[in-house]
């Protein structure tokens, strides 16, 4: 419930994202601040916000498929993979990157379809191991195409987006491309929060059996629910592939996937700004932790690291433990939490 | 003036039990040289270690950093993920990659500023298989276990698969068994294998591979010598079974065999080390760490104590010869060019074999390996 | 004809073991609800501690009888299984399957991070404690390791499938399997559960440890088993101490059967495929997998 | 001795706040209604005495709970069970994939007095003859009634020293509530068991009662004996139906205008 | 009040019902005809098949033989979900609700077969998509104050009480504009009062919307008391049906399911 003195004269003013103008506020502040952040750092930062942004609209994706729609889905990481090759292929036929990117999505998107038949019926955890079908073929399925389709063993590499007369090369390039994308992307997952489809994917992870009773076809919206998620996939795909210039199936693991779910469960899976909390805390503890660890490489106190680093993983399965623990339904609702607590102190609500 | 070396480590992925013994050789060899060296030209190698877990993504996210915090003039790269996040971009960067490991064949391509102390691992298995049949004469009959979805286990079958193709009268690919990392057992694989009449198995992959292959030939009662890479060597399978099984077994590279008698590098790294202890890899990235401090040493000839870059250290390493001498006795002679992401000419490899259960060179020397057309 | 048997017995002995591995899965969800993915990680570190109470005692100077050692070792995870419960586990109960889920991917990276402080992350040997060898049977070559295993597998099976479907204790878990509300109204201990849920799993992936690293060597990476076992123990159904080998012995013979007779047509792509196609038609057949309970829709 | 919350808060999710103040006691033996309308906090009250709060998140942030002289204010629901407190709870939790022999074997798992068990259960059949039919079925296939039955039975099977019961009547047959609520009359006459019931069909329920409370806005706003409560005014008005008149009004003659009158508090 | 004028006719039926479980009849032939702005009750024991037959009726069990026929189309082979596009919407026995959404999403997805956007325009949240939501926004406000829901329209209904979220329930069937809604045991856990209220809008709806309504209920206050006309069913089959006078004093009625409680 919002504070007193917060009021609404239109349904739209209701809907909007951002309430208030003080939330609007904060939100030019935040997206003058990433804009501006270059003046400021390194490239070291720049390449880690990049790297989060691709994160992110990943985790998107994610939160569509598995957070609103309840489909579990421990494959996201093979269809970054697959929209990293779909961007590859056609950059290598000269298609200009307004062309790439969406394409990219919609191929993901369908392929995606393929695997998310089987929600028809398997449901629950059970869905995992349809899902994770997916993240043991795609390696497989690239490797034993025929070397000139896809790369095979050698991967592709990527041409440079070219954006008018500007080839894109540089980190600071791509930290604007992916910046603008995620931004974009952002708000994509924002309004799916708050329209129709959004909540027919909600009514059918809440309760499949009652939302299909009560007028929402659930085995279309199961597929759609794969495919809203892969078209974040396949954006975060084509981004990866011109970030890293060369793509081979080798990056995109299982392991990438159970940490992309990750992200999402510790930010709290039912809401868009969960994904942001996730993927942003996670990033931070990560990253935070390698650096120092680095650091005391380097330094030499620990000559060899081998400890070092295992402490950086403990560090790191700790901290998620600690968030999980502190608050179950992720960050989001603590910030939901703190946010009310805040604006009626000193009086609990009844 | 001082100069940074940058290092590409696997401290919490795959390779994470051999780094420590890795990261050792780097640094000893480094503190050698800067005092026997370093000193009397005036400049000074500091070794800067990055754990890129094996991760293609880590390596893409922190090279950026690399570049701009350290300006390195050459980075030591170790495996796979180094190799294809980096390859394309370091023309631009304008920094040579310096590899320990043997590269595989979907890196070998032209005016590339990546570059390996060893051939690829197909040579390297190359060199050792023509010697084996040279010996014998007769034609060679090469079974394979390899994993599927590990591009660079498939590229090692590929380039034997080419090697036989080249030279059809001296070798025969009988068969290849795909396998997992970790098998439970390898027994059916075994026995078609065997079945295809395989004199010799060539398993490049994972260490478990290889214990796994070793007990299904004791249950079935087979002996057939098994040729192992480095990160699967010898040394590595001897922690899991008892060497006296392995009697015949091979493992092939293309530095120096750690217990060959005579190796200055190994008594450099013995009275340099801080920790750590001799070994296979030890020595691999002891031969990494020198070859690239030599190319400094030639670049600062070259251009001046104050003016080395990452353009100088490749000019470096492709204008000049490095001599075995030089290399410590570590390498072969090696001459580079840009038509190969690694040496040209004659490509020599090494090997090791159980013996009564022990491990020791093959031969003294170097063994000459066959030539080989891209795969 | 002999060879094709020969494949069909390897690929049950070797199945087996996937079956194993998948009971531990299965234990820890029947006793308590809790999907675990780092139930590979769990299996090293019962080969981790099987390794210290032996060997490593050993080479520190204090040799073990091996009857010792394994009683050590599982005492070790009866400790695991209590730390697990105390400080990972209790304060999640009664949240979503979601939440436990995800603390288990935590444990997944804290578990790698403290087996690598602990031991290092250097490979070691693990101890023979399987004979090594085969068994002339006629014309078959069996594995003496894996029978035992095997045989091992199947007696465990049934002694933990009497455990929870006959005992009062059983019951008890069956309640917390199905929800942890509940079976707290009902005055069930779910910390209790979730402890006996963490021993059982500990143990039966040390057992499978034993099965699977007998005379190897252990390392880090031997965790990736857990997700070869998390499909198998899907498709046996995630309630079912029964369906798990049931399972293991499909995915295996499958394996098997595709390395011989597809894998040479496919160049190696069909073993990796077809467990994974077999899953996916099984469970559009039964969505709940073979023995799983069945999702009780009601209006 | 028996129950007695004294102002107890609880709060859930730390900020929002459900009960407020609540005073409220079930002497041994007696059969005490808790009534009041949707969200008064009926629920979270019994929550708090079993100790399910946690799994809400909730919390008693103040006052005490005491059973028998002992505080079992955020106690842990096993230990509250072997106290002798069994509650049944709102919304038919069974466990659903378990058959309904077994949901009752599990009602009975802290006993040890196996020979006593196998008559409880005679006796539950006794009060549910629908019951010994269904005992192969599975609890999850149940209809609304069976499962309710089930659910008292599986109370009842652990012989509570207080019975807790949410809303029990819900979605029984009129014959089964009548005979119900003389059940637990006569269980709690014959065997001293103590009750404390929160019932929307209040007549039946403050008809069976020793005392009762009224619960608004999560504040008791009311209590007082059977009697007290049966003549009082909003009492007939709001739970009993009876608009001022002998008679109770027709619900098709229930006037538009009538919004409902709120507790003051 | 309604006064029926011209002979009504069949909005909903249902034709030889028959429905197995394994072993267990859970309906056995049972036939039930619903007229044009009629309040038809259903009751009967425990276990007697009520739910069973709604759940015939708006599809989500497939009864083994027998016909429903809607407006005098056969819909026996039509998926739940075309059913309620057809117009036949629900409430359900115990909680049915959607639990992480609020109130009034809960009762916007009812609207979900009356609106058009799709995936894509969802994304971009632009003009026509907005102006949608804002128009059914109001109209789920209508709904909302009809219940009473105002205070709580953004709480997660999870979060709420047992009757709270009955209410819920309500508002969502209501805001699939039924042409017949099927109500079952939607008196179960309210008050004396709060029973008055909800007797008072299933008689609204039905007189100012006009639509049916099919009701199963316990209370047999309320049930003699709204109901037009009462079908009783007893294990699976149709034991009687009439008025509510009628009912009341049916000798089978009596025996097999009122007992003493009727006076
Ligand atoms: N987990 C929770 N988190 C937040 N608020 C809650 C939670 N559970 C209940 N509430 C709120 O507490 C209040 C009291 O709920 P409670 O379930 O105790 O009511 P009740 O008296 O049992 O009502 P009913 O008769 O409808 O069952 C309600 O306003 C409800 O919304
Ligand atoms: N999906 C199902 N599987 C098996 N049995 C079922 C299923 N659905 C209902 N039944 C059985 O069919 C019978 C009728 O159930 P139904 O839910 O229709 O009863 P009801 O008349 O609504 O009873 P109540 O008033 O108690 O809700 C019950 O015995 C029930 O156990
Ligand atoms: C063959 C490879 C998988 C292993 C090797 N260390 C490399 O990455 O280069
Ligand atoms: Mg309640
Ligand atoms: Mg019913």
């Amino acid at each position: 419930m919002l504070p007193t003195g917060i009021h609404f004269g239109t349904y739209a003013g209701e809907a909007k994202i951002l309430k208030t103008r003080r939330a609007g506020l904060w939100a030019a502040a935040l997206v003058a601040g990433l804009i501006a952040l270059p003046l400021a750092s390194g490239p070291y930062l720049l390449g880690v916000m990049t790297h989060m942004f691709i994160t992110l609209m990943a985790v998107y994706g994610l939160y569509v498929t598995v957070g609103m729609a309840g489909q579990i889905n421990i494959a996201q990481s093979a269809f970054v993979g697959i929209g990293a090759f779909t961007a590859a292929k056609l950059s290598g036929y000269g298609l200009p990157v307004w062309v790439i990117v969406p394409a990219a999505a919609l191929v993901t998107g369908a392929i995606s379809v393929l695997f998310a038949l089987p929600a028809a019926r398997v449901k629950g955890f059970y869905l995992a191991l349809t899902t994770l079908a997916a993240q043991v073929m795609f390696p497989i399925v690239i490797l034993a195409l025929p070397m000139d389709w896809l790369g095979g063993l050698v991967g592709l590499s990527v041409e440079p987006v070219r954006l008018g007369g500007l080839t894109l090369t540089t980190p600071l390039h791509y930290y604007y491309f992916t910046l603008v994308l995620a931004a974009v992307l952002t708000v994509a997952a924002f309004n799916l929060q708050r329209s129709r489809f959004g909540r027919s994917l909600m009514a059918v992870r809440d309760n499949d059996v009652v939302a299909e009773v009560m007028g929402i076809p659930v085995f279309r919206t199961k597929i759609l629910a794969f495919f809203a998620g892969s078209l974040f996939a396949g954006v975060a795909g084509a981004c990866t592939a011109y970030v890293l210039q060369f793509v081979t199936v080798s990056s995109f693991t299982l392991f990438a996937s159970v940490w992309y779910l990750g992200m999402l469960i510790v930010g709290g899976a039912h809401s868009a700004l969960g994904a942001v909390l996730g993927v942003v805390f996670i990033t931070l503890v990560q990253e935070g932790l390698h650096g120092v660890a680095n650091k005391v490489v380097q330094a030499g106190a620990a000559t060899s690291g081998g400890m070092l680093f295992a402490l950086t993983s403990i560090a790191l399965g700790g901290c998620i433990l600690i968030a999980l623990i502190f608050e179950p339904r992720g960050l989001a609702h603590r910030w939901h939490v703190l946010r009310t607590a805040f604006q009626l102190w000193p009086f609990p609500r009844s | 003036k001082d100069y940074v070396i940058s290092a590409s480590a696997d401290y919490s992925g795959p390779f994470a039990d051999v780094m420590p013994n890795a990261m050792a050789g780097i640094n000893a060899v480094a503190d050698w040289w800067n005092k026997a060296v370093g000193d009397k030209l005036g400049v000074k190698a500091q070794i800067k270690i990055y754990d890129m877990r094996y991760d293609a993504a880590v390596v893409a996210k922190t090279w950026p950093a690399i570049l701009s915090a350290d300006a390195p003039i050459a980075h030591l790269g170790f495996g796979t993920p180094d190799l294809v996040t980096l390859m394309k971009r370091l023309p631009n960067d304008k920094v040579p990659m310096i590899m320990g490991t043997a590269m595989v064949g979907l890196v070998w391509a032209p005016d590339g500023w990546h570059y390996s102390i060893r051939p690829t691992y197909s040579h390297e298995f190359a060199g050792l298989f023509a010697d084996i049949q040279e010996k014998s004469g007769k034609k060679l009959r090469i079974g394979a276990i390899s994993t599927q979805n590990q591009a660079g286990f498939v590229d090692q079958v590929n380039g034997i698969k080419k090697l036989a193709e080249t030279y059809p009268d001296r070798f025969e690919v009988v068969d290849v068994q795909w396998a997992e990392t970790s098998p439970v057992s390898l027994s059916s694989n075994l026995r078609a294998l065997s079945s295809a009449g395989a004199e010799i198995l060539l398993i490049g992959g994972t260490t478990a591979q290889v214990i796994a292959a070793a007990k299904a030939m004791e249950e079935l009662g087979l002996s057939i010598p098994i040729v192992t890479s480095t990160h699967n060597g010898l040394y590595e399978v001897a922690k899991g079974i008892d060497l006296a099984k392995l009697n015949g077994s091979y493992a092939a590279f293309s530095f120096a065999p750690p217990a060959r008698a005579d190796l200055p590098l190994r008594d450099v790294f013995e009275a340099n080390k801080k920790d750590g202890s001799w070994g296979l890899i030890t020595a691999q990235a002891a031969a990494q760490a020198l070859l690239a401090l030599r190319m400094l040493e030639k670049a600062v000839a070259k251009v001046g104590a104050d003016e080395v870059d990452g353009e100088a250290m490749r000019a470096a390493l492709l204008d000049n010869v490095f001599t075995e001498e030089e290399l410590l006795g570590a390498l072969p002679t090696l001459d580079f060019d840009d038509t190969a992401p690694f040496p040209i000419g004659d490509i020599k490899a090494s090997a090791e074999i159980v013996q009564d259960g022990k491990i020791v060179p093959v031969g003294d020397g170097w063994m000459s390996v066959p030539a080989l057309e891209k795969w | 004809m002999i060879n094709l048997f020969q494949i069909l017995i390897e690929g049950s002995l070797v199945g087996l073991v996937y079956g194993l591995v998948a009971i531990s899965f299965v234990v820890i969800y029947r006793a308590s609800r809790i999907i675990n993915l780092a139930q590979g990680e769990v299996l090293v570190f019962g080969a981790l501690f099987l390794w210290t109470f032996t060997l490593g005692a050993q080479a520190a100077g204090y040799p073990l009888p091996l009857p010792v050692g394994i009683a050590l070792t599982v005492l070790g995870c009866v400790g695991f299984g209590l730390v697990l419960e105390r400080f990972v586990f209790r304060p999640l109960i009664g949240q979503s399957a979601f939440a436990i889920f995800m603390a288990s991917v935590a444990l997944l990276i804290l578990l790698r991070g403290v087996a690598q402080f602990v031991w290092s992350a250097e490979t070691r040997p693990a101890p023979t404690i399987l004979p090594e060898g085969a068994l002339q049977v006629g014309p078959f070559l069996i594995n003496t390791g894996l029978l035992i295993g095997g045989i091992f597998t199947l007696a465990l099976m049934v002694a933990l499938q009497l455990f929870f479907t006959r005992s009062r204790h059983g019951l008890r878990l069956a309640a917390v399997a199905e929800d942890h509300s509940t079976a707290l109204s009902l005055g069930i201990s779910v910390r209790q559960a979730i402890a006996v849920a963490w021993i059982l799993g500990a143990v039966v992936a040390t057992f499978a440890a034993m099965v699977l690293l007998s005379g190897r060597i252990i390392s880090l990476e031997v965790a990736h088993i857990g997700f070869k076992a998390l499909p198998v123990a899907l498709l046996g159904g995630l309630e079912s101490i029964r369906g798990a080998p049931l399972a293991g012995v499909m995915i295996g013979v499958g394996e098997a059967l595709a390395i011989a007779y597809l894998d040479p047509l496919t160049n190696g792509a069909a073993s990796g495929i077809l467990p994974y196609v077999v899953m996916i038609a099984v469970l559009l057949v039964r969505p709940q997998g073979l023995f799983g309970w069945k999702k009780i829709e009601r209006l | 001795m028996g129950l007695s919350l004294s102002n107890v808060d609880v709060v859930y999710g730390g900020v929002i706040q459900v009960l407020r103040s609540t005073n409220l006691e079930v002497p041994d033996g007696q059969m005490v209604v808790l009534l009041g309308s949707n969200g008064a906090g009926k629920t979270t009250t019994l929550r708090a005495i079993s100790g399910l709060l946690h799994a809400d998140l909730g919390e008693v942030t103040a006052g005490r709970i005491l059973f028998d002289g002992e505080d079992i204010t955020n106690g842990d629901p096993a230990t509250i069970f072997r106290k002798g407190i069994v509650q049944v709870l709102e919304g038919r939790k069974v466990l659903e994939h378990l058959t309904v022999e077994q949901n009752l074997m599990v009602g009975a798992h802290a006993r040890s007095d196996h020979r006593a068990v196998k008559t409880d259960l005679e006796r539950i059949f006794g009060y549910f003859p629908r019951l010994p039919a269904l005992l192969r079925r599975t609890a999850g296939y149940l209809s609304g009634g069976e499962m309710q039955m089930l659910l008292i039975g599986r109370a009842l099977m652990a012989r509570p020293k207080l019975l807790i019961l949410d809303e029990p009547s819900m979605g029984l047959a009129p014959i089964l509530v009548e005979q119900l609520f003389e059940i637990i009359g006569r269980i709690k006459r014959e065997e001293g068991l103590t009750v404390l019931l929160v019932e929307q069909n209040a007549r039946a329920a403050i008809a069976q009662c020793d005392y009762g409370y009224v619960m608004d806005g999560g504040r008791i706003v009311l209590h007082g004996s059977r009697e007290q409560l049966e003549n009082n005014q909003d009492v007939q008005e709001f739970y009993l139906g009876f608009s001022g008149a002998e008679e109770r009004t027709s619900f098709r003659d229930i006037k538009h205008y009538r919004r409902r009158k709120r507790w003051l508090g | 009040m309604h006064t029926p004028s011209a002979p009504a006719k069949d909005v909903l039926s249902a034709d030889r019902l028959c429905l197995r479980f394994g072993a267990v009849e859970a309906l056995k032939s049972v036939s039930l005809t619903v007229r044009e702005r009629e309040i038809h009750a259903v009751i009967g024991p425990n276990g007697a098949g009520k739910s069973s037959l709604l759940n015939c009726l708006s599809g989500f069990y497939k009864p083994q033989s027998g016909a429903v026929r809607f407006n005098g189309a056969d819909i026996s082979a039509l998926v739940p979900h075309k059913r309620a596009g057809l117009g036949i919407s629900r409430t359900f026995q115990g909680i049915q609700t959607y639990p992480s959404m609020t109130a009034r999403e809960n009762i916007l997805t009812g609207y979900h077969l009356r609106m058009k956007t799709g995936l894509f325009s969802a994304l971009l949240y632009w003009g026509r998509v907005r102006a949608e939501e804002e128009a059914f926004a109001r109209r789920a406000e209508e709904i909302i104050d009809f219940l009473e829901l105002e205070e709580r329209r953004h709480e997660i209904v999870g979060d709420m009480s047992y009757g709270l979220r009955k209410r819920v329930d309500l508002g969502r069937a209501l805001a699939l504009d039924p042409k017949i809604l099927i109500m079952d045991e939607p008196m179960a856990g309210m008050s004396a009062e709060e029973k008055g209220d909800l007797a008072r809008f299933i008689l609204d709806i039905r007189d100012g919307l006009g639509i049916p309504v099919v009701l199963v209920e316990h209370d047999m206050e309320v049930v003699m008391d709204i109901s037009d006309r009462i079908t009783v069913i007893d294990f699976g089959q149709v034991i009687a049906c009439g008025t509510p006078a009628e009912i009341r004093t049916n000798d089978a009625v009596i025996a097999a399911y009122l007992g003493g409680a009727q006076q």
